[in-house]
């Protein structure tokens, strides 16, 4: 690990830099609604800067919404000739995104890289570096702390920028990260560690994962999980938002002569993700939905891979129609 | 690409009036453009507005939606329903921006060969005079696919 | 609000009703929807300005229906799509008694259909401002700033189907968008997609939209679906006549016709 | 070794039986002859048909059997009707084989007991030629069998073959009302028909699949004769797309269905929740 300074002054030179350089550079960028999604951007000017969270999570960049798998098109001798991009991907730079996020492509990439690794997260992830921006703010639908994590938090970055008084100490975790600094070494100084403490956001803490952990374990049979999920709609906007959910659909856009697989976003909660061809839904109430994917963050991928994928970054509990809330449910399962 | 531009008309047409009338155009020997292509309905109420939201996103330049008069439906109101519904529809697409000039609605009897004919060469001019329909096509860009996606698109073809 | 406990307190004790939706405070002090089946929780219940949910459309959901005598905490958007659904023939298998607070902020209880109608008709709401100014807004622009700005917006839809999800019109139990014998809207959220889904939706609804404006409140990136729908509603509104939400016989605009209906954009 | 899971091989259909209304079986042959497709019993594969999407089914033929896979379905959903209209040397993709497969080789020396019916036979056909294939491997073979009429049985022609067979004993049967005049079998439902002819448990492994009624029905008849939870086994299907563990269709609580299934013990099916 390297530790930096850099100037606020220069931060904007440090960014063009990355531009200059032909990276396609995602970052948050405030829209007319108020919102702030992180978007493809060609200045420094583009960039938020006044924001808690995303409305939705930078997993975009390495697993998007719509992701075209191949193109297929007839050829003369009858068959079919495929045709995907996986080496057309451009280098690309997140800049700007939480910690929270950040520790969400941790898990993301061990997900996706586990048993049958999946080529497609693993070209995009590949060209992808990190910038994180740690939080000075935080709202009361953030929980970090609460899932062994906190808003200066190294895990998943590349590099990590926290503001202190008129400058930005960073903290260099990769080789990746290395290579950015190092094309613009200019704009850097070498420093001691510091305190980053008192220029973090301090969000309350609801729970601890230590305390979790055993309750977690009956959890399924509580009956708290019908009034955790009476007032759900059943609409997939937390998993859609969520920096780890990772459930996809794939399906075929064009005819049998030509056209593309693409997959796309899918959501547990949504009423027809088990549902058979026959008719038959094995989870076929939302309380067996929410239940699902409660688990799955918490009790289930933890028994999988080792890792809670909550990375209490509050999103789910912000774009809920019905404001339900992860860590209160949480909360009254494990009681 | 030295050809010239050849729009494509999808015409959704009820059975007992329009695909009539563009029978009796063609017995008649009335000539008219050829960029049409006939889609029969059993009435123009049963014409879903997907069909033509559909048709556009598959290629088509220009649609004409016809059937019975007012009063003539073979159902007694299936056209009255219809017009409601493409007043609604168009009103709509043209809240949301989309060129509802590329969308034609006429009454076109049984015994109106001529009208029809008029009709489709109408179209079909005012079609061409206002290009190929991109602005569907354009809407899908991925932000982050950005990839050579006009080349892909290209080979698929 | 002490009132309005009260009196869900004694609805539940007296077996009016065995179930009671309204709003209580999560512990970040939003008000968020809950349900009630005893006295003892009555005193949870609060309804105040944030109190915006439209709780009617909790009325579609089989373990609210199972309780079948379901008091409903609100406010005059939701009452009013209570009555449309009623108008539709959906919800006459319930029996409904209504909680909600007027203007000079006393509780009023609503026990009937017929109440149901004199109250909405009454306390009739007119389009938001902020919407109105929307609107205007986009009707003011050109055909191609209009599809420039529809193109922006819809761009950022990820299908989540939340706008389809709170909304109490929305009640088919099988959506277009899972129909797939054919496709008709595209699964993945890509822009000519989100076109279909969203001019889909606005037509389905259009002339039973009750304007509540919560499919565009929650949108969760921030879309104004609603002005789609209150677009139509307004549209049919000067054509046909009548108005969505008003009685219990109101009936739906695109299902009826009259012979002298418009009709100066057919060749 | 291609690492992209999701591009398919293309296999063309070599040949089309007519199993039952609405059921068929295509006999698929890979159009690339360098494809190194081998795949165990208990495997499934993704079949695709281009502008309509993946289904999956399990392949049915045996891997004894070389050259060549055959798949059998019901035409029911979107991609399975677009299938059921495919032609004889009509293209369509392959993806596979995915999943955890019976582990045949532990079974040698012992007797086996398939219990299926209706469309539950084709993930089973695959084991049962196996094991004839390999007949001397293994001890005796019985199969249950039944379907709701005469014309839902699917393999008409090898069920006659089995039941010609001295080393199989085949139990075939019809739900009551299902049976046609010159039916000369059992009429009852499968787990009647196991009561009435009792396997023996002793050294003996139950491979049980098909609609979740007949598993429920089944297990306490095989636990009253003795199996053990760990020897009946099962496949179970969920809906999957992507087959590899990722897309999380198939999830039954912390199991994805497509990577650590489709093949459990009875055991291993009554840690999970119910939800499949």
């Amino acid at each position: 690990m390297e530790l930096k300074l850099i100037s606020t002054t220069d931060i904007a030179a440090f960014f063009d830099g990355l531009l200059k350089a032909g990276k396609v550079v995602v970052a948050p960028v405030l829209k007319q609604s108020g919102k702030v999604f992180f978007k493809p951007v060609q200045s420094f000017a583009e960039v938020a800067t006044e924001y808690i969270q995303t409305t939705f999570s930078a997993k975009e960049v390495v697993f998007p919404k719509v992701e075209e798998l191949f193109t297929y098109k007839h050829n003369e001798e009858g068959g079919l000739d495929f045709n995907d991009y996986l080496d057309r991907i451009p280098e690309t730079v997140i800049w700007g995104l939480r910690p929270c996020d950040a520790a969400g492509f941790d898990y993301l990439n061990v997900f996706f890289l586990q048993e049958h690794p999946d080529a497609y997260f693993k070209a995009r992830y590949d060209k992808t570096t990190l910038v994180t921006m740690s939080c000075s703010t935080c709202d009361e639908s953030c929980f970090c702390t609460s899932v062994d994590s906190h808003p200066g938090d190294t895990k998943g970055s590349d590099v990590l920028l926290t503001a202190m008084d008129g400058k930005y100490y960073v903290e260099v975790m990769t080789e990746k990260g290395s290579s950015l600094i190092n094309n613009n070494l200019e704009l850097f100084t070498s420093t001691e560690t510091l305190s980053k403490e008192r220029f973090l956001a301090k969000p309350a803490t609801r729970f601890s994962m230590e305390e979790i952990k055993d309750r977690i374990q009956n959890a399924y049979d509580s009956v708290e999980w019908k009034q955790a999920s009476m007032g759900c709609y059943s609409c997939g906007a937390c998993a859609f938002a969520c920096p780890t959910c990772t459930c996809f659909d794939i399906q075929d856009e064009g005819t049998q002569d030509h056209g593309k697989r693409v997959r796309c976003w899918d959501a547990c909660a949504l009423s027809q993700f088990t549902k058979h061809a026959s008719g038959h839904n094995p989870r076929k109430t939302q309380t067996e939905r929410r239940r699902q994917r409660l688990m799955h963050k918490f009790k289930y991928s933890v028994e999988n891979l080792g890792i809670v994928s909550c990375v209490g970054c509050g999103r789910c509990i912000r774009v809920c129609p019905s404001h339900l809330n992860i860590f209160e449910n949480i909360l009254s399962v494990t009681k | 690409m030295a050809e010239t531009f050849e729009p494509k008309i999808v015409a959704f047409v009820c059975n007992w009036c329009t695909y009539a009338g563009a029978d009796l155009a063609g017995t008649s020997r009335t000539k008219y453009a050829t960029n049409v292509r006939i889609i029969r309905f059993p009435c123009t109420g049963r014409i879903d507005f997907m069909l033509l939201i559909k048709a556009f996103q598959n290629g088509a330049d220009g649609i004409i939606v016809s059937g019975c008069h007012p009063n003539d439906c073979h159902y007694t109101s299936g056209n009255f329903h219809a017009r409601r519904r493409w007043m609604v529809f168009k009103s709509l697409l043209d809240f949301m921006g989309f060129p509802t000039d590329r969308i034609t609605f006429s009454w076109v009897s049984a015994a109106e060969g001529k009208k029809w004919a008029d009709l489709v060469n109408e179209t079909t001019e005012s079609v061409r005079a206002l290009g190929p329909f991109t602005d569907y096509k354009n809407l899908d860009f991925t932000q982050f696919n950005q990839i050579d996606h006009e080349g892909i698109a290209e080979q698929s073809r | 609000m002490k009132e309005l406990q009260n009196k869900a307190a004694e609805l539940l004790e007296n077996g009016t009703i065995n179930l009671l939706i309204g709003f209580c405070e999560d512990g970040s002090k939003r008000a968020v929807p809950c349900f009630i089946e005893t006295a003892a929780e009555a005193n949870t219940l609060v309804f105040n300005q944030d109190c915006k949910n439209n709780l009617s459309v909790y009325l579609h959901k089989k373990e609210v229906k199972d309780a079948v005598k379901i008091g409903l905490v609100a406010n005059v958007a939701t009452l009013r799509s209570v009555l449309q659904l009623l108008s539709e023939n959906q919800l006459w298998s319930l029996t409904l008694t209504y909680l909600t607070v007027n203007g000079a902020g006393e509780l009023v209880v609503l026990s009937s259909a017929e109440e149901l109608e004199g109250y909405v008709q009454a306390n009739f709401p007119t389009c938001r401002p902020e919407d109105q100014e929307m609107l205007d807004k986009l009707n003011a622009m050109s055909r191609e700033e209009r599809w420039a700005f529809w193109k922006d917006q819809l761009s950022e839809c990820v299908k989540c189907y939340a706008c389809r999800a709170v909304c109490p019109m929305c009640y088919c139990t099988v959506c277009t968008t899972e129909c797939n014998q054919p496709q008709w809207i595209k699964t993945s959220a890509e822009t000519s997609g989100n076109f279909e889904y969203h001019t889909m939706r606005a037509m389905h609804l259009a002339g039973r939209c009750i304007n509540c404006g919560e499919c565009g409140r929650i949108c969760p990136a921030g879309i104004p679906v609603h002005l789609l729908t209150a677009q139509m509603n307004q549209e049919i509104e000067q054509e046909f006549g009548g108005k969505t939400g008003w009685s219990l016989k109101g009936g739906y605009a695109l299902n009826s016709f009259k012979p002298g209906d418009k009709e100066n954009f057919i060749k | 070794m291609d690492t992209n899971q999701y591009i398919p091989y293309q296999v063309r259909i070599a040949d089309i039986i007519d199993e039952a209304p609405l059921v068929r079986t295509y006999k698929l042959e890979f159009t690339d002859p360098s494809a190194n497709f081998t795949f165990k019993a208990g495997q499934f594969a993704e079949y695709g048909v281009f502008g309509e999407g993946e289904s999956t089914f399990c392949i049915a033929s045996s891997p004894t059997r070389e050259g060549y896979i055959e798949c059998t379905f019901r035409s029911s959903g979107r991609v399975t009707k677009a299938l059921a209209n495919c032609e004889i040397n009509d293209i369509i993709g392959l993806r596979g084989p995915f999943g955890r497969p019976f582990p045949i080789e532990e079974w040698y020396g012992k007797d086996i007991v398939f219990i299926t019916g209706g469309i539950g036979l084709p993930p089973l056909r695959c084991v049962i030629w196996n094991v004839l294939d390999q007949r001397s491997t293994f001890g005796k073979v019985s199969i249950y069998y039944g379907a709701r009429t005469v014309a839902d049985l699917v393999y008409k022609e090898e069920l006659d073959e089995w039941k010609r067979r001295d080393d199989v004993n085949l139990f075939l049967t019809v739900d009551p009302g299902g049976e046609t005049k010159d039916w000369k079998d059992n009429v009852g439902f499968v787990p009647t028909i196991i009561e009435q002819n009792l396997p023996s448990s002793k050294n003996a492994i139950a491979i049980v699949a098909g609609p979740p009624i007949l598993i429920k029905m089944s297990m306490p008849i095989l636990a009253k004769c003795g199996f053990a939870n760990d020897k009946i086994f099962t496949t179970l299907e969920n809906r999957m797309k992507c087959g590899v563990g990722k897309c999380g269709h198939c999830t039954v609580g912390k199991t994805y269905v497509c990577k650590d299934g489709p093949v459990f013990t009875y055991e291993e099916v009554l840690l999970m929740p119910q939800e499949y």
